[in-house]
């Protein structure tokens, strides 16, 4: 009898029919991955078992006992665990406060919950203090915040919504130890990811979805990664990338002080993509927000980017890396969310030209896919993976000449991953210089004409093509000297 | 010179104003320096208010009570601090207090419902528009109007009782909306004249006639009976009172003895009419 | 077309269409002078200003702010205008010079937000507080009476049958609407009130549009003040005292979120006319004075509560 | 230990304790009556109300929300308590009963935000009306006198030359700042008001959290209205009206963000006293009654931006 059971579950928003009888199992004692494209119904069916959404129908069986559903508390009281795709902490409350949320004794101790804390960020190797409100970590850290709570909980099942996708190569490397550690204890891991590698390093079976019904479930050993992209997609060309070179045309100069930065200057031609490397807090982040105004001092061609809308003006735009808090307004419509920053462009007299506005979106949705095609639903029903594709949508609406882009897959699925890459080729091929910082190196060295490699706030590595990834790598993690 | 507090109930009010002004006409003349607090309608200000003016060593404390009872706690702090009292327009119920000087607010309302009952010659239909639930006031105009109908002129009945909070805009909109309910309306009784002043543009613009007697006899209201519009107001002389106040006050600062019972200074009430107008 | 809107989505999504029609229902059948028209046209002149001042709040609300002030504000904008009209201005000036001056002091407020970043709940109780002193000081706490015929005519006049504040009320109702729904600036109120970080980062001129909403409630304000001027033939030194929470109830039942980003001019309309016709119709009942009190506070809960349970089937 | 609290962070971060050094400097140095052992402690007095319904009210605004009802509750509170106490029952159950109504009504209302899902705004400012209308006609308008010796001990009298209010508002100042600090729904109340979402997936129970924070502030309002009523030697069918907009002005003034998640008991008790100590020193000040609006709406503004200052340095 398998650990957990998902049985026909269904589930509706609205007119979209997110699950359509769904049926799950996990075993104790394996990693069990879950994949599909974006909006394939992954995070909805997670939700469902975690208690954070109440299902139209269908059933959960935890070794054999029926679970009584849509509670995150009786989730948890039956030891069901989920890392969010979407962060879900308090970001006014301390790092020990949201490792502890939900789990506070009447009566709190506070010097025992940050020694507590302290020692499990130690034991966990995370290099933030346990005082610090989690509202002032960059994304990546807050994902390891949120690891964190849900490892520090007696777990029989554990889920991992794209815990992966906002870590560099370190930081993902330890925490694929720690879950095989827990697989080992026999507990029952679900694992989310659109990072393929990723899932045949680590996943013992895996369950694909397609469009809210399950394909197939596998075992890993000796299937093959393009059977498994074919299962999740249906057959597809696999489109090569072919990068331009750089135009000669003058190039930007760019200066970057501030931030906690050592001060940078460099330059960037047209049409040339550079990649920033480096682990969560090496300050790779830094360097794109200070280039778009937000902190710092800036600037393009000694002009001064003081605010994003100077940086606009000159032409400069960042697809942040924190989706909900910074790229889109959830409450808007994904029409409304894509035109904001071109709003003037479409007006005359400061009237929105609404069929002007409408072909924009609709332009948007075609060109990366986005789905479900309603541009007129709250930006906040799409899935993660569609969302993110959303706040790229309305970067590349603005034309910039000068893109920043912070984790700009992050969540995005393998075949629209490749669309993605393929655009930002082509503007380069148009002359827009870009600036990538990621976490993911194969993504830079796919994408990238150049990469600096971040440590400390200080760029400890520069490489020009051709480079080897391995040398990349271990520049980033820091087992290379400098 | 020597330095008297007064303690006022609200300056929102233009029948406050104008007792504000007797007060401080009459101290300018007698060379005092008058502090002036407003309580803003609210109790617990007003006593808030009368701590501050203790602390301000005041010679004689000027009290118009927001309430009669919320007071008494503070009088009797002026009283343990030396300070004599003189309560003007409202009693306080407890407490030292030597000069109490005002008009009577149930007199009043009798007055106006005699002066209806009589134009009506014992038969009609009134309204009554009340004051701010739960204030002395509209509890002592409405009690002194409805007992003397009963009273004595059981044929004058009140047909629509409703709140307009001492307020115009509000007199106004009540007003407009019991003129769609009642057919017949015989007289308008307004716990005081802004209500009044709101009730008769409504009564204009619905094109009826109705005499509308108010309570305060405000310059506005004045003005609307001379100019036959409104039937009458009860006047009150706030200045008046301020006036008595502050020459009590002084009696007291140059030496009188306060009188061991409290004494009552009436100030003359009269109802304000136009005998040229034809009702 | 008109019919065609009255599709079951249409009525589900606006919940309080229900909720007003149960009210109007009841209340046509416990009295036979409310669902009469010359009742209606009064429910509607009396709601004009609540409605003006509510459209003006609405639009602050939307950007993530509030404004205590319109109380004071208007007090102020009709005391202004009557007294510089009575000093011998043109009338016309005098309103325009009232008007103004409530803009000039929203956009002043707007500034101690946007720019000092002072919270929007005390920067507007600080000017509830100061606006109405400065009415009294110009007052001295008397009412301005006398005035002339345009002040009359804007609040008791009609026009083509309909009341001049009636009529006030559903231009600024349209304008309202039309900023909110097809101009940029209006979008950009929305943005800021969803998420005022990812406006920014979207390049929206944040700064500037929260100061135009404060000034947009002041022009609300400034209206609301000619028209009340006009209907109380005077300028009071007290008028508007707690219009603030009126108008903000009125929003707040016509479905404006007060965290920012959701609301809509017509909902807010509609939340004027639901607690007009309330009032209306206990004055009608001729409820008394404290059991209206009980009343009204369960009625307004009812009517959520219609709301809710209509929009979640 | 207390001295190295008082480090430059400390100082900077409580930017308010300069704004209210600044504000006793200046009254000390214009009036000298000020500054006396006799003024300091009228001044806690008088502040002892708005303080204890202000914490009640950061605990509601902490977790996201908004309590109006407060004036009324206080209202119906005192009544009910000085009713009872008339009617014949012991004084300390009388009391106990009047507090126990405010409490219940405050789970009612938390109820109706909590489940019902209403907007805590309508759904308090219908509590604000419809519980004014209770008291009303509960008290059929009246005051309530003749009140015996223990309510008047609660209001005027003094322990180790302590006034009896200044008392419980330290207590409850204790209390909260407890709650607040030290316990694990004060906490979530901070998680609720900061990311209701991610509390709930958390498993805080956000339901209940959320009527416990009706039901303290209307503890708040119970213990308020035996102050007053024992301040005013009677319970007033009108007390405490607009004591909502004061209490939100002082939680405010003192840090609360209205938005939720942020504010601290000490900061509100602090935005308190500065409230205090300016209507206080303006009385003494003897400036007139229409500039002290003028001056309050000055002055309330200026130590923000001093706050402003300090912080941002
Ligand atoms: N709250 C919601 N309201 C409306 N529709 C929703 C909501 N949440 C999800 N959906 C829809 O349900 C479908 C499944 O979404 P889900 O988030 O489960 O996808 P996913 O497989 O996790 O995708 P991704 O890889 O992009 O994270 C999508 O079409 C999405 O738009
Ligand atoms: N008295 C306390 N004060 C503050 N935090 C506490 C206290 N007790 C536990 N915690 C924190 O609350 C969270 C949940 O505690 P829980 O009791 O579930 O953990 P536990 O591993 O069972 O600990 P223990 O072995 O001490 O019982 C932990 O993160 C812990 O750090
Ligand atoms: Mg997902
Ligand atoms: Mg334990």
């Amino acid at each position: 009898m398998a650990l957990l059971e998902m049985r026909g579950i269904r589930k509706r928003f609205g007119g979209v029919e997110a699950l359509k009888g769904v049926d799950f199992a996990v075993e104790a004692g394996e990693i069990h991955a879950l994949v599909g494209e974006n909006g394939a119904g992954k995070s909805t069916l997670m939700k469902i078992l975690s208690g954070a959404l109440a299902p139209d129908g269908g059933e959960v069986w935890l070794s054999g006992r029926r679970l009584r559903l849509g509670s995150v508390q009786e989730a948890r009281r039956q030891g069901i665990v989920m890392v969010y795709q979407e962060l879900n902490l308090a970001p006014n409350l301390s790092v020990a406060e949201n490792l502890s949320l939900g789990r506070l004794p009447l009566f709190v101790d506070r010097k025992r919950l940050y020694t507590r804390a302290r020692i499990l960020l130690e034991e966990l190797d995370l290099g933030f203090t346990p005082e610090v409100p989690v509202g002032v970590l960059e994304v990546g850290q807050q994902t390891l915040v949120a690891v964190a709570q849900a490892l520090s909980q007696e777990a029989r099942i554990l889920v991992f919504d794209e815990a992966t996708a906002a870590l560099s190569a370190r930081e993902a490397e330890r925490l694929f130890q720690l879950v095989k550690e827990l697989r080992n204890r026999g507990l029952g891991i679900v694992w989310i990811s659109h990072r393929l590698e990723e899932v045949f390093h680590l996943a013992d079976r895996v369950t694909v979805l397609r469009d809210g019904q399950r394909v197939a479930t596998l075992p890993l050993s000796g299937l093959k990664p393009e059977a498994l992209v074919e299962l999740m997609v249906g057959k597809r060309e696999a489109g090569r990338l072919d990068l331009p070179s750089p135009k000669a045309h003058p190039p930007l100069h760019l200066e970057v002080r501030g931030g906690g930065l050592e001060p940078l200057a460099f330059d960037l031609r047209p049409g040339e993509i550079l990649g920033l490397a480096g682990v969560v807090g090496s300050g790779r982040s830094a360097v794109v927000e200070i280039l778009f105004g937000l902190e710092g001092e800036g600037r393009v061609n000694g002009e001064p980017l003081r605010s994003p809308l100077e940086a606009i003006r000159r032409g400069v735009f960042l697809v942040p890396a924190d989706r909900k808090a910074q790229g889109l307004i959830l409450g808007l419509s994904a029409r409304a969310n894509i035109s904001l920053p071109v709003l003037r462009e479409l007006s005359f007299g400061g009237v929105v030209s609404a069929s002007r506005e409408a072909a924009l979106a609709r332009q948007w949705f075609q060109a990366l896919g986005i789905r479900p095609q309603d541009p007129e639903r709250p930006a906040g029903t799409f899935s993660g993976g569609n969302q993110q594709k959303l706040v790229l949508a309305k970067a590349l609406a603005t034309r910039p000449r000068l893109l920043l882009l912070a984790e700009p897959t992050r969540g995005v699925d393998v075949a629209a991953r490749q669309e993605i890459y393929a655009l930002l080729a082509t503007w380069a091929r148009e002359g827009v210089a870009q600036i990538v910082s990621s976490g993911d190196t194969e993504e830079l060295l796919l994408l990238c004409h150049r990469i600096f490699v971040f440590r400390k706030g200080r760029v400890v590595a520069e490489f020009h093509p051709p480079y080897c990834s391995e040398e990349v790598v271990a520049h980033v993690v820091g087992t290379a000297q400098a | 010179g020597a330095v008297v507090g007064l303690s006022l109930s609200t300056l929102n009010n233009p029948f406050f104003v104008a007792l504000r002004d007797g007060a401080l006409q009459a101290a300018q003349k007698a060379g005092i320096q008058l502090v002036v607090l407003d309580a803003q309608d609210r109790v617990d200000k007003q006593v808030a208010d009368i701590e501050d003016l203790i602390q301000r060593r005041v010679r004689v404390l000027l009290v118009n009570p927001t309430d009669s009872a919320a007071v008494v706690p503070a009088i009797q702090r002026a009283n343990q601090a030396g300070i004599p009292v003189i309560t003007v327009d409202r009693a306080a119920s407890g407490g030292k207090v030597a000069y109490h000087i005002a008009s009577d607010n149930v007199a009043g309302g009798r007055m106006a419902a005699e002066f209806i009952c009589n134009l009506l010659k014992g038969r009609g239909k009134v309204v009554e528009l009340e004051g701010i639930p739960g204030t002395s006031a509209a509890r002592d105009r409405g009690q002194g109007f409805n007992a003397y109908l009963k009273e004595k002129c059981p044929g004058v009945t009140v047909v629509a009782r409703q709140t307009a909070n001492f307020d115009r805009a509000q007199g106004l909109s009540v007003m407009e909306n019991i003129l769609q309910a009642q057919r017949d309306i015989d007289a308008v009784f307004a716990h005081n004249d802004e209500m009044a002043l709101g009730a008769l543009q409504a009564i204009k613009a619905s094109g009826r006639k109705i005499p509308v007697v108010g309570f305060d006899a405000t310059p506005d209201a004045v003005k609307a009976v001379e100019a036959c519009e409104m039937a009458a107001t009860v006047a009150q002389q706030p200045a008046e009172m301020g006036r008595f106040a502050v020459e009590k006050a002084v009696e007291l600062i140059r030496g009188a003895k306060a009188p061991a019972q409290t004494q009552f200074i009436p100030v003359p009430l009269k109802l304000v009419t136009n005998p040229r107008c034809n009702w | 077309m008109l019919w065609a809107r009255l599709r079951p989505e249409f009525l589900a999504r606006y919940g309080l269409v229900w909720a007003l029609g149960i009210l109007v229902l009841v209340l046509s059948l416990l009295s036979p002078y409310f669902l009469t028209p010359s009742n209606l046209l009064n429910i509607l002149r009396q709601v004009s200003i609540n409605a003006i001042l509510a459209l003006g709040m609405t639009v602050v609300i939307l950007k993530g702010g509030i404004d205590l002030s319109v109380g004071s504000l208007l007090a102020l904008a009709g005391a202004m205008a009557a007294g510089l009209a009575i000093a011998g201005l043109s009338p016309v000036l005098a309103m325009g010079l009232g008007i103004g001056v409530a803009i000039a002091l929203g956009v002043l407020q707007g500034l101690l937000v946007a720019y000092a970043g002072l919270p929007p709940f005390i920067v507007t109780l600080a000017g509830l507080t100061a606006f109405r002193g400065l009415t009294l000081v110009y007052t001295d706490g008397r009412p301005i009476t006398g005035l002339p015929e345009p002040f009359l005519f804007l609040g008791n006049g009609t026009v083509l049958g309909m009341p001049v504040p009636v009529m006030a009320m559903l231009l600024f109702l349209l304008l309202t609407h039309f900023l909110l729904r097809y101009t940029a600036w209006g979008r950009y109120l929305y943005a800021i009130g969803g998420n005022e970080e990812a406006a920014r980062l979207s390049g929206v001129p944040v700064a500037p549009i929260k100061v135009f909403a404060y000034a947009y409630s002041g022009l609300a304000a400034g209206l609301a003040a000619l028209v009340l001027t006009g209907r109380l033939n005077s300028a009071q030194p007290t008028a508007g005292t707690g219009f603030e929470l009126d108008a903000i109830a009125a929003a707040v039942v016509g479905g404006t979120s007060l965290a920012g980003g959701r609301g809509t001019a017509w909902g807010t309309f509609l939340g004027a006319l639901i607690i007009g016709v309330l009032n209306n119709g206990m004055n009608l009942l001729n409820v008394s004075a404290f059991y209206q009190l009980i009343a009204k506070g369960v009625v307004i809960v009812l009517a959520l509560l219609v709301d809710r349970l209509v929009r979640r089937r």
